[in-house]
């Protein structure tokens, strides 16, 4: 009863900001909706057991992500850009394809009955995590090469699984090249953008 | 590696050097400081070089003169010369008639034992630049006696003859040097840049051909430098282009020597095929010393080669350190020596191919003595010395009436020419026919003596009548000169000296009293070196009394010589002046082209002292291969006893001989009894004769290049229906077949071709309107599709 | 008690299409990449929602990660971007830069 | 959420359920009370430390410092203060953007109180125990700057905007040394747990983490330095720069908004050197082999409450006392040294506490292996795998990572 009941804050939060982001016309206000909508995703996170990539939304996300976008809005947002209005009938013409988008996958995601696929592998995270219900060790050893919850043996298909290493080496090259080109990027003045990058790496 | 083959080598490399950076640079050297006119640099680049490789080369001598362990005062060719007194001289002649084999069993001894054998020369490998299977090609160096003095030799007269073109070529060092002899139509003299730096570039390259062909240990490399020598000596004689003459005569030289080297390829060919080595002998000094060389299979220690009669008939057994019996058929060798000396032929003017020499005057005067005395024709005679291992006894025959043959026509041509360089330039054909004569009758010495003597004295007469030249303003008819002794002491006293010892005129104490100074005439060198060939030619002849003409030749020819070459010095500086005008204006040369002329005066006084038992003549006998008479071959080689008994006699008649030719200029032009135009017009004929050079040219033109007209005429027209009929044809067919291919190409494939582009337009400027650069509505376009997608997908598969 | 897949999805749909219709919509630069952010984030929900309930495991959690990264090293350079396109035109309304329009 | 050990949030609520509440409601009050119980608890801290900070910079000023309110030491001055802020009108400027303005202080002092909950004052008391508390510490503290860029820019003034750009800048760039340091002692220790990091260093002070390895040991004074210029204090404070920005991004505020931002200066102030004595200084060890060995025995045997509640009650006084100890060299920084300029600011961290502190990690990280040729795990210190461990940990079902070959690699493993 009480997960269900954070869920539906955290759920009520999430969407309303994501949606909020959408209404409000202020640059600055979406921006706060959003980091409401982005925590809150922290919390469905956390509600999904999944505590390190909840801390890790926090950390890198809301702490710098969306620093960074709140910093781009003050360096831009000056006078007029605050507040950019759209026509109304872009307005509509975006809510209707909104919708029906929305009604797609809505449609999509009640129409398959999950229930199937979470009855047959219900166990797998708890197998994964240790007894503190940590996911970290576990995606630590899958992110360094060595799926964790192979040696549960619950994992199907779990003999081949040789985890992540490559695409975390890539993707720390990758951040590291992204350090360079924003520093290149943003001139001058604006070092803080490439330190932002740097911050998350 | 041996000292001398450094110092040799570097004396030989130096001159490339000066080569590559004239040529390179010249252009530099053009603007170098000094206002319009060029610099000196280039000359002063090649004499410094040359002048390096003369020093090298003097201290490889010294260095060869104490390896080779040369005794020279008390050689056995002196002992017997001297204990031989001409009275019993006809005794121990028959003796020796008698028993011809006896002398190679007495001469053993002496050239015979190894470890002289081994003494006398060093060769070995420089560098190796390919190996295919057996044959080697390499950079190998062969070192004599005779490479030493032929390389200190022709170092010597370059370095003279560079010094002295410095003064000879100075107008060329500007940029407006006008061609007088060249004559373009609007009647004006032709203007052009002077080539000064070339000129000494060419010079350069010319004597490193010539040092290479001399250093050479292998066929490979002395047929390499054999060319290069060809090429440099074509691109000197025609140094001035634009004058039609040079241009011809420098194409006659190169394709006269082309008809020589054919015949030479074809030797080294059988050379290669039949002893599968390149190189004359097996190294001593350093490189891998498996195989025997040329000299060692074809000849023993002794000299001897062995011929034996098999079913194929007679064959020459190759003399191998391991003993085994490969052959060569005896007429293959004999064709082997035929066509290397056919190359030498070539290259030193004998006859029948001696008349591009004379034309090769067109060069400039530095040239044609550098080309008649040091390198090129020098080179012909070198090679046959170089190969006379390899020559059998009927070769030997050919070489020597080759000679004769020479000798005697040049000469006779030589005495009615006017200009004076041609008449120097018979005279050396004369020579050079001496020293074949020499090679051809096995007194092998002798002809590489009388090729140095005559080197220095030739050079020097040479840059003598180019000094004359120079001060007569480009007079060279000598009709014209005359008394010029008194304008120009220095060059005609020099000369003098030259014409002396051509002339071979001495004072013979050898022959008045034998026992105190023998060999010790006073004479200038070419008494010494013609005296020798006389006397090996008047032994010869005494062995095998057929060949007497080889005798006669050369002791009549040695009157003529000293007759025209006398008639020479008296019409150029004796006398009165025949020219008033031009005797005014004629003046003595500048020190630099008179310096290198005393220089040479000296050597061609004083480099033969002592005759056969001088220094020169003991330091080239050092590197003499001994031979044998060839079993079975009517000829008696002499031997150096047989030459010794007759050397008396020989040089009395060459000295009475030349006493007569010489007094018969005189009376002739200086006393005018008898009158020379009496006695020409007398023997209009012969003199008519004698001025055509004896119809040579006239010869070939009828023998080779007209029926080669004829037959090219032929062929012309066989090219100009016949082929050029079916080629045109086919062209004919290929335009309209090419036709129809153009209108297939124009109407379907552009067709196509046009049409896919333009659709590809078409559509493109349709999808054109849909890229509004808009982020937004790419992301609603996005957005849509997926839906849209969606849509279509469940409308298509409901069941799913 | 647990919460069943399908909120999660939906409230994944819900940002990502609310983060479709935000690029699709805003002029602002930045909102735009808001949009991109939330988009990425309903992905997210997704890929940690299976790794809770499928078999998808861990490895949801681990590419999940990946894409939060991934996300910040886009959110930098495309700021950087964005304020150069602010530099060259005064404004950051992208709809001014339509230079590339056919 | 699954909690291992006994926190309080999880007592409180089953204490709640043993008066038969409903469990929804047991949690609601459970969450009520623990709020309660970490605002005041936590607020005390940041009282006292106001007040001490007045005291020193009096001191170091050559003056008393407040002497009226509470005796001669003016030990209710921040009370006092207190009282006064409360009374304040609550003003939000024209130019303001209302809500955001009103927001901004509540995101500040909720993250960095809220960062406290992960904090173990002594062995298991601590709020909320995860295995990944330090992260997430750091992660909720990293919050903070938002409702400070927030602040400055919804004051609707160049002050407080420039204030708030530069905390923007100057935060994000000192996270990054900052994590970087505090990934030095989660690799020798080999755990994010905050609780267990602190229980590894008992015995003598050569366990302390910052006398592991000579770059532990620097560790520390670069992380302190990152630690002070991520709470704004000077010579970092930037932000509120008094010269230059009239009162930096807290130019607007006034009553208990702004009594808000200073409560939460102060509380991650105290959080972040807590984070430093956790790992580093031994959190609540003494670092006296003896005293340490006495107390870890009721401390880690959980049969009798009172012992191990005493024991814990020392260990609180210890880690407080070394807390406080750091805080207050913060305040004598603050009052020693002057203020940076906002480049110099910059060039700092970039040039300097980045490369440092990259460099620092990599030898740490190569440290035991250089170590291991010696044969020992630590220079002095005792084995990690011998010291005390939290009781907490051993009724533990071995983890899977225990039987995996490169999970026992890091000396910090801990074995029953």
């Amino acid at each position: 009863m009480n997960d269900q009941a954070l869920f539906w804050i955290f759920a009520i939060l999430a969407g309303g900001g994501a949606i909020g982001v959408v209404i409000l016309q202020d640059i600055v206000r979406m921006a706060f909706s959003l980091i409401i909508s982005l925590g809150s995703t922290a919390g469905l996170f956390f509600l999904l057991d999944a505590d390190f990539v909840a801390a890790t939304q926090l950390l890198v996300y809301v702490g710098g992500t969306l620093v960074l976008l709140i910093f781009g809005v003050m360096l831009t947002a000056s006078g007029p850009f605050r507040r950019i209005q759209m026509s109304s009938g872009e307005t509509f013409v975006g809510a209707a394809v909104g919708l029906l988008f929305f009604s797609v996958i809505a449609f999509t995601v009640i129409d398959v009955e999950w229930e199937k696929l979470a009855a047959s592998h219900r166990p797998v995270v708890d197998a994964a995590t240790d007894e503190t219900g940590s996911t970290s060790r576990a995606i630590g050893l899958r992110l360094v090469g060595i799926p964790a919850d192979t040696e549960v043996g619950v994992h199907s298909n779990s003999g081949e699984k040789t985890g992540y290493l490559l695409p975390f080496e890539i993707v720390s090259v990758h951040l590291l090249v992204v350090l360079v080109g924003a520093a290149y990027l943003a001139r001058a003045k604006r070092h803080e953008t490439s330190e932002a990058t740097g911050g998350d790496a | 590696m041996d000292i001398k083959a450094c110092l040799l080598t570097t004396a030989w490399l130096l001159p490339l050097v000066g080569f590559a950076v004239e040529i390179f640079g010249g252009y530099w050297s053009h603007h170098a400081p000094g206002g319009r006119f060029r610099s000196r640099l280039a000359a002063y680049i090649s004499v410094g070089c040359i002048g390096g490789g003369f020093l090298l080369s003097l201290t490889a001598l010294v260095f060869g003169v104490t390896d080779f362990d040369l005794s020279l005062w008390d050689s056995p060719h002196h002992a017997s010369a001297s204990e031989a007194p001409a009275t019993d001289a006809l005794a121990q002649f028959a003796v020796a008639d008698e028993a011809p084999a006896g002398h190679g069993g007495a001469e053993q001894a002496q050239p015979g034992d190894p470890d002289a054998h081994e003494h006398n020369h060093v060769s070995g490998r420089l560098y190796e630049l390919a190996t295919f299977g057996k044959i080697r090609f390499a950079i190998d160096y062969y070192i004599d006696s005779l490479t030493l003095v032929m390389f200190t030799m022709v170092t010597l007269i370059a370095t003279c003859i560079h010094v002295f073109a410095i003064g000879y070529m100075d107008d060329e060092r500007t940029d407006e040097h006008v061609d007088h002899q060249v004559h373009i139509s609007d009647g004006s003299h032709l203007h052009r840049p002077g080539r000064f730096y070339q000129f000494f570039a060419y010079l350069s390259l010319f004597c490193f051909s010539m040092l290479g062909l001399v250093l050479a240990g292998n066929i490979f490399m002395v047929f390499v430098f054999w060319e290069l020598v060809g090429i440099c000596s074509y691109l000197l004689i025609g140094f001035y282009v634009e004058r039609h003459s040079a241009s011809t005569a420098a194409n006659k030289a190169f394709i006269v020597n082309r008809v020589g080297d054919f015949g030479f390829i074809i030797g080294l060919m059988i050379l290669i095929t039949s002893f599968g080595t390149f190189n004359f002998t097996a190294y001593n000094d350093r490189g891998a010393s498996d195989q025997p060389g040329l000299f060692e299979m074809v000849r023993d220690h002794d000299g001897a080669v062995h011929v034996d009669e098999t079913d194929q008939g007679r064959v020459v057994k190759f003399h191998t350190p391991n003993g085994s019996d490969t052959s060569i058929p005896y007429w293959l060798l004999v064709t082997a020596g035929l066509g290397i000396f056919a190359g030498c032929v070539g290259k030193s003017a004998q006859f029948p191919l001696q008349t591009w020499l004379p034309d090769a005057m067109e060069g400039p005067t530095p040239v044609s003595a550098l080309v008649h005395s040091a390198t090129m024709v020098a080179a012909g005679v070198y090679l046959a010395g170089r190969f006379f291992p390899v020559f059998l006894p009927e070769v030997l025959l050919t070489i020597a009436y080759t000679g004769a043959i020479t000798l005697f026509v040049a000469a006779t041509i030589a005495v009615v020419a006017t200009d004076i360089k041609r008449v120097l330039a018979y005279s050396t054909i004369s020579q050079l026919g001496y020293m074949m004569l020499a090679i051809g009758l096995g007194g092998w010495a002798a002809g590489l003596f009388h090729l140095i003597t005559h080197a220095f004295f030739k050079s020097l007469m040479f840059l003598a009548s180019g000094s004359v030249i120079v001060g007569c303003h480009h007079e060279q008819e000598m009709t014209r000169m005359g008394g010029l002794r008194k304008k120009m002491p220095i060059t005609a006293y020099t000369m003098l000296v030259g014409v002396i010892a051509i002339c071979g005129l001495a004072i013979p104490w050898t022959w008045a009293v034998p026992k105190i100074a023998s060999g010790w005439d006073i004479a200038f060198s070419g008494y010494h070196s013609k005296d020798a060939i006389v006397a090996t030619a008047l032994t010869y002849a005494n062995l095998n009394p057929i060949h007497s003409l080889l005798f006669l030749a050369p002791l009549v020819t040695a009157g003529i010589t000293a007759f025209y070459m006398f008639r020479l010095w008296f019409y150029t500086f004796a006398g009165e002046p025949r020219d008033q005008e031009l005797y005014d204006h004629c003046h003595e040369s500048p020190w630099v082209m008179t310096g290198p002329l005393l220089v040479l005066a000296l050597f061609a006084a004083a480099c033969a002292i002592g005759g056969e038992q001088g220094t020169l003549f003991q330091l080239l006998s050092q590197s003499e291969t001994h031979v044998q008479d060839v079993a079975g071959s009517a000829i008696n080689l002499p031997t150096h006893q047989d030459i010794a008994v007759f050397h008396g006699q020989a040089g009395i008649m060459a000295l009475l001989v030349a006493g007569l030719g010489t007094l018969l200029a005189y009376l002739m032009y200086c006393r005018r009894t008898p009158d020379p135009s009496l006695i020409k017009r007398q023997f209009a004929a012969t003199h008519e004769f004698l001025v055509e050079k004896w119809r040579f040219d006239e010869l070939y033109d009828a023998m080779f290049v007209r029926p080669v007209h004829v037959v090219a005429s032929w062929f012309s027209g066989f090219d100009h229906r016949v082929l050029d009929g079916i080629l045109h044809w086919f062209a004919r067919t290929g335009v309209t077949v090419s036709g129809w291919d153009r209108r297939f190409d124009e109407g379907v494939v552009d067709g196509i071709v046009n049409w896919v582009a333009e659709k590809t337009q078409e559509v493109g400027r349709s999808l054109q309107t849909v890229q509004t650069g808009r982020l937004r509505q790419y992301v609603m376009f996005i957005a849509l599709g997926v839906v849209t997608l969606f849509v279509l997908i469940f409308a298509l598969f409901p069941e799913t | 008690m647990d919460t069943s897949l399908t909120n999660y999805l939906l409230i994944g749909a819900v940002m990502f299409v609310s983060g479709v219709v935000c690029m699709a919509t805003k002029r602002n630069g930045i909102a735009v990449l808001m949009g991109v952010e939330l988009v990425l984030n309903g992905a997210n929900i997704n890929f940690v929602a299976f790794s809770r309930h499928t078999s998808l495991g861990l490895d949801g959690q681990v590419v999940s990660l990946f894409v939060i990264v991934l996300a910040a090293a886009e959110a930098a350079v495309a700021l950087a971007i964005a304020l150069n396109f602010y530099n060259n035109y005064q404004t950051i309304d992208i709809d001014r830069g339509d230079k590339l329009q056919g | 959420m699954t909690h291992t050990l006994a926190d309080t949030a999880t007592t409180i609520q089953s204490t709640l359920q043993g008066w038969n509440l409903s469990e929804g409601w047991a949690m609601f009050l459970a969450a009520v009370i623990h709020v309660a119980l970490v605002a005041g608890f936590f607020g005390l801290p940041a009282g006292i430390f106001i007040w001490a900070e007045r005291k020193i910079s009096g001191r170091i000023q050559d003056r008393l410092g407040p002497t009226r309110v509470g005796g001669k030491f003016g030990w209710l001055q921040a009370i006092a203060d207190g009282g006064k802020l409360i009374q304040k009108e609550d003003l939000v400027p024209e130019a303001a953007d209302g809500p955001l303005f009103r927001v901004a202080p509540y995101v500040v002092v909720v993250s960095s109180l809220a960062a406290l909950m992960f904090l173990p004052f002594s062995d298991g008391w601590i709020a909320v125990s995860l295995d990944i508390g330090l992260y997430l510490m750091l992660a909720v503290m990293s919050l903070e700057v938002i409702g400070v860029i927030l602040a400055g820019y919804a004051s609707g003034s160049k002050w407080a905007l420039f204030g708030g750009m530069r905390e923007a800048a100057q935060m994000v760039s000192y996270e990054i040394p900052m994590s970087i340091c505090v990934v030095i002692p989660i690799i020798t220790a080999g755990s994010l747990n905050l609780n267990e990091i602190g229980g590894l260093q008992s015995g003598h002070l050569g366990n302390w983490i910052i006398f592991h390895d000579p770059f532990s040991f620097l560790a520390f004074f670069v992380y302190f330095v990152c630690a002070t210029a991520s709470c704004k204090r000077a010579p970092f404070d930037l932000a509120e720069a008094e010269s230059e920005l009239v009162a930096g991004f807290l130019t607007e505020y006034s009553g208990f908004r702004w009594s808000f931002f200073f409560l939460a200066e102060y509380a991650s102030m105290f959080a972040v050197c807590g984070i430093a004595v956790l790992l580093f200084l031994g959190g609540w060890h003494t670092g006296i082999p003896g005293l340490d060995g006495i107390l870890d025995g009721p401390r880690y045997s959980s049969d009798s409450f009172v012992w191990t509640w005493l024991a814990n009650a020392l260990g609180f006084g210890v880690f407080f006392g070394k807390a406080s100890a750091l805080v207050c060299v913060q305040i004598w920084i603050r009052w020693t040294l002057p203020r940076l300029r906002i480049d110099q600011v910059m060039m700092t961290c970039l040039k300097y506490l980045v490369p440092i502190s990259c460099v620092l990690f990599l030898g740490a990280v190569i440290w035991p292996l250089a170590l291991s040729y010696t044969g020992k795990t630590t220079i002095w210190g005792t084995p990690t795998g011998e010291r005390a461990a939290p009781t907490m940990r051993l009724e533990s079902t071995p983890n899977p990572a225990d039987r995996l070959p490169t999970a026992s690699t890091s000396n910090g493993e801990t074995g029953p």
